[in-house]
């Protein structure tokens, strides 16, 4: 359950029973495969989710930047991004260990919908909760969460977002704990969670080396991915990490700078890898970003996916081991890369997944030979925030949105 | 260092409080441990309702230095969070009210690992446990209750406590078992929170009877069984002490008076009053317990 | 060009050269695969369109008909829908006929998002036109199309919906026609369009066919797909339509009513296969909604995509020949469909899809052995019109959603 | 039917017209033919317009019988067609209008397949090409353009043609070549209306030189060569002629007349008499152009 010094089991008392059952259910399940559920985790990931997903050269990117740019499309991932890897293998997961509810937390309500489906898929019953203000920004993930046939809870303590909806699931659990699992949605929180989510996704630079190998017959030069908590940044590089050869860029949100504003307890960036402090929290020690005396700084980035003040304790480690090189993108470079993949490839990238396509243009003079970036999610839950930020900014390769003033 | 690692090994071998004035408090009959967030929902008046708190009866006081992310609590403990850092509270201030508040019983800090884990003194660039454990002694602290500091994490603030004559409490859940039970009894020292039904912290009408089977579960423990989580009057005080506990710990009922003080604006004398009223309830419902038989079922 | 007495060219005469040339294009590149077309389409399907796209068991509707009820995923084709089949392919098409420009037409704006992403991927300049009371409607998608760098011409003449967007198209290509590939989204128009349109659709019955196999290892009982134009219909059908064996089903959209206001010249659905008349529409003849005079009726129906007056020709003749059955699903229906799709099974279809589910509810006694669904597109796209046409009326399975009486 | 093969054998062999009144209309010099959509924007109104511009020396007119679908047209007539489908025009009131209408031209019917396809005769259960023609000849229509029907399509309603005496006029764009070319020559008869320019109807200001093109591709055909898609003025219908076209076609010109009629609130009259007039200017151009020689570059 460690990493270096990162990672560990931070956790209230009443949880820890269920985190050693989580453990145990962990290494029998998903490390050693146990009465197939691995198998049946991958025939449903393909089956339901559509997995394999493409590794799709990118012509334009690649003659922009003189090398050879390759997309893994977790866009096309059924839900629209990478998030149902993990919720699918935890829900099934739950399933075998004969727990007969699932609770999980959302923020900008991808791991709300990717859970919510998931439970739908296995007829388990589904509690999610999300912050009044959450709720009230992300109306069509509320939606699709209800749809699907989970129940929605709103939080209304404190400011009404993601922290808030943590805590109110973290009481769930400590109350529930014995029939319910609680599905983390990053590679965070306490063991087994960030080892386990990491393997969830795992399936990404699995499939992602097979398929590279297979069209350039060998292995890329680097591998770049978005990072908020990391989920799909792990999953992207899994299968990388014991190849030096191969560049692992984690790319974070360098929101509108990089500077704090510790009077108002504001970091206006998600840049825990780049700038964050070692720290404790939400059951993980991991890189932070906190003031002078350990309280959690309120995160910003244009992309609310990656808007969160702690990243997996993996990521951390590897940082400071110097495998991953963690670059921050600030929002005005990301919302470039939003409309140059989608006006030039044809695919609107998620906010998130924008930033690995900011470091593409910034740092274009870095990139050589096969370049691999994890299409992490699409963009079609972002186009309201794309408008406003767009018209807020003077993106030079936007289209003409004046007729969007007013919103779509 | 020496002489902390006696202390250590004489606390494990015979299960007495590290700290002299927590194990005083017990000696008495049944302590009666309140909670409240320093700061909430100002120093000044969170003064006045510690203050009023010792007067009510209170054995020993668990003061609530707050952190923006506090996962095991329940909505009342977390609304009195909020209020204290939005009224400006922080590590050092918390130890200057230590210093300030005018009680003589002992006083333990309870807190999330992180803000222990960064904690530097003024002037310092050293951080971490020791730090903190050394400026808490300076204060006059007695002890730490962390809640999201589990026995195996525990170990480098486990030894600053024992270096500074502070006592570490654990929270016994009810679905505590074995290696862990054992592993917690190993390192407790002072008290053992005896976490009463399942969930965050919060008032309840009812008090479980998992609590007596969490009792009997600790019954070879050398080490005071204080109960809380969900106690909220003079009555359930009673039951709990009744059955075997050496005291009650009681949070989201005295923390319900300061949000309905803040709520209605009462000033901060009332709503100090009405704290120490609710103290002696509960105070009294406890010595009632030791007293009286144990509630059977008919 | 005919299939039966459907089908044909009954275009204005400066089309017909175009059309010739298109005729002489498809038959060179995509029934004789010249210069390697259908190659380079089939790879790009699968490496920027997401292709095979998986067949899926559906648990919880197998348990509820007492059949084998699987799913053919085109919702998680690139886009949304299996509309990218023929948008690809009929894109690349014209690079491989040297046109330098693209332009359609979009009423609800799945056709025309699907065009601007192939337009995008291909690097071919495209003019789409939409009237402006659908741009109004659609302004997600509108969006969508801008950001990937398509050019939305607002229609305003007549009423501004699709009909006249159909016109104004037409109008351009009469202008155009040299330069300009006219890319229609349906398997309608002008031969070749029909059967150029099916062939490029077809890869789903082709995999269909194999998979339903592998996982059955026999031929399905039954293939369901809902028909507007009927474009996922016969892309789901093609490769079965010589299986005697195998029950083709044509889902219309039967909206409020199967009766006609022949007064206001208003058709309370889009069933032209089980209620219209043989006629001449957009080029083809065909069967079609229209009043006892020959003027086209205007045809409703809770979904948008089915909402068309027309049906291809060559569905109108498989009808004729009895090999099609076609049954009309209503709005109330279709709705429940969609529910009970997103709620047991964790997949929100598109409005037109869940008529293929109402099917099997109300048609649950004629079904056994394996029924395959196409699953066309998803309905991320319909949550708006699913709130207000639920809250219109009472679905029984339907989640409550008065936190949405105000729109998401 | 006998009687009907040999006047379709007839014309194929020699070009002229089936309907001796169309033929009659280009013996005397250029033949002016516009075009009004009836109905366009009451029946009243429409009737009056014709009549106005069978004054201003139309020699043909062509009457539109709107279709709710009208692919080959431009934005103008599209406008006439919606207005005068709103004033509830119907295929039986158009030949009513037809019968109705105090002109002493040959009338051509301009409709859209579907409404012949559909058409049936009050009272009667059969529908088709034969019907609608047989109608059309009793109301004393003399010929039929049909935009979007093709040639190769065109067979059945050639043949109800022939049978009736109607002639069946095609369409020749600027991108009509070989076969097809040959295709329409065979079928053909009345006039051929020779598409000016790529595009769908609508007045432009520069007639092209496709024109010119287009009419020497024609040159062989025995058919009068009538041009149209795009003449707005006097002058552009001399430039025509003069280019060696046997008849000029104006629609979309007049629609904009009738068009700014119904957004100006103008009377009937106004409107007629704005519409004569425009006709005068058109007719009198055709003639000049064939008086004149044609125009050289210099």
């Amino acid at each position: 359950g460690k990493f270096g010094d990162y990672g560990g089991q931070y956790v209230p008392e009443a949880l820890m029973p269920a985190i050693q059952e989580l453990t145990d259910a962990y290494e029998r399940y998903v490390v050693n495969n146990e009465d197939g559920f691995m198998d049946e985790f991958r025939q449903r990931l393909a089956d339901f989710g559509g997995r394999p997903t493409p590794l799709q050269r990118a012509d334009r990117l690649s003659e922009r930047y003189d090398c050879d740019v390759y997309l893994k499309r977790e866009d096309l991932l059924h839900g629209g991004a990478h998030k149902l890897n993990n919720a699918l293998g935890q829900v099934l997961l739950a399933k075998y260990m004969g727990k007969d509810r699932i609770i999980a937390e959302t923020g900008a309500g991808q791991h709300g919908t990717a859970t919510a489906m998931a439970a739908a898929h296995l007829d388990m019953p589904c509690t999610i909760y999300m912050g009044e203000r959450d709720i009230n920004r992300q109306r069509p993930n509320v939606f699709r969460m209800k749809l699907n046939g989970s129940d929605v809870k709103p939080v209304t303590a404190g400011r009404g977002t993601l922290k808030e909806a943590i805590s109110e699931t973290m009481r769930d659990w400590a109350a529930s704990v014995e029939t319910t699992h609680y599905v983390i949605g990053s590679i965070v929180g306490p063991h087994p969670f960030p080892v386990m989510v990491r393997d969830f996704h795992a399936v990404i630079s699995e499939e992602m080396r097979t398929q590279v190998r297979e069209q350039t017959g060998g292995l890329p030069d680097s591998v770049v991915a978005c990072a908020g908590g990391g989920s799909n940044t792990m999953g992207a590089f899994a299968h990388f990490v014991d190849d030096e050869d191969v560049n692992l860029v984690a790319v974070e949100a360098g929101g509108s700078s990089l500077a704090v504003d510790e009077e108002k307890g504001v970091a206006p960036n998600s840049a825990s890898l780049s700038t964050g402090d070692e720290g404790v929290l939400h059951g993980a020690r991991t890189k932070l970003l906190q003031d002078s005396f350990g309280q959690i700084m309120e995160s910003h980035s244009i992309s609310s996916g990656l808007d969160y003040a702690g990243v997996g304790p993996e990521l951390a480690h590897l940082v400071d081991e110097d495998r991953v090189t963690p670059v921050a993108i600030d929002d005005d470079a990301a919302l470039e890369g939003f409309h140059r993949l989608s006006n030039t490839e044809g695919i609107i990238p998620a906010l998130e997944t924008a930033h690995a396509f900011g470091y593409l243009e910034e740092h274009a003079e870095e990139l050589s030979g096969t370049v691999v970036v994890n299409v992490s999610g699409r963009g079609d839950k972002d186009l309201q925030a794309a408008i406003e930020e767009t018209e807020a900014r003077d993106i030079p390769n936007a289209p003409d949105m004046s007729m969007f003033s007013e919103g779509i | 260092m020496a002489d902390s690692g006696q202390a250590a090994e004489t606390r494990r071998s015979d299960g007495a409080a590290a700290n002299s004035e927590i194990a005083a408090a017990f000696d008495d009959g049944p302590a009666f441990i309140p909670y409240l967030a320093v700061g909430d929902p100002s120093y000044e008046a969170s003064k006045a309702y510690v203050e009023a708190l010792a007067r009510g009866g209170a054995d020993v006081i668990e003061l609530g230095l707050p952190f923006s992310e506090p996962i095991a609590e329940g909505p009342t403990i977390q609304g009195a969070i909020v209020r204290a850092l939005e009224g400006g509270m922080t590590p050092e201030l918390f130890f200057e009210f230590v210093e300030d508040v005018d009680v003589d019983v002992p006083l333990v800090c309870m807190t999330y690992y992180n803000l222990i884990y960064q904690y530097s003194p003024p002037g310092s660039d050293e951080r971490g446990p020791e730090q903190f454990v050394a400026r808490a002694a300076e204060a006059g602290i007695s002890g730490l209750v962390v809640p999201d500091l589990p026995a195996e994490e525990a170990d480098p603030l486990r030894a600053a406590c024992d270096e500074h004559g502070l006592d570490l409490v654990f929270i016994v859940a009810p679905t505590t078992e074995g290696e862990r039970l054992q592993s917690m009894m190993e390192r407790v020292s002072g008290y053992v929170y005896v976490q009463a039904r399942l969930g965050t912290t919060g008032a309840k009408s009812d008090v479980s009877d998992q609590t007596d089977r969490s009792l009997q579960r600790l019954s070879e423990w050398n080490v005071p069984k204080a109960v809380g989580f969900g106690i909220s009057s003079g009555e359930q005080a009673e039951r709990i002490v009744a059955s075997g506990a050496d005291g009650i710990i009681v949070g989201s009922a005295l923390v319900d008076i300061v949000a309905d003080g803040v709520d209605s604006e009462w000033s901060t004398a009332e709503t100090a009053d009405k704290l120490e009223a609710k103290a002696r309830e509960l105070a009294e419902g406890a010595t009632r317990g030791q007293t009286e038989p144990a509630p059977s079922d008919e």
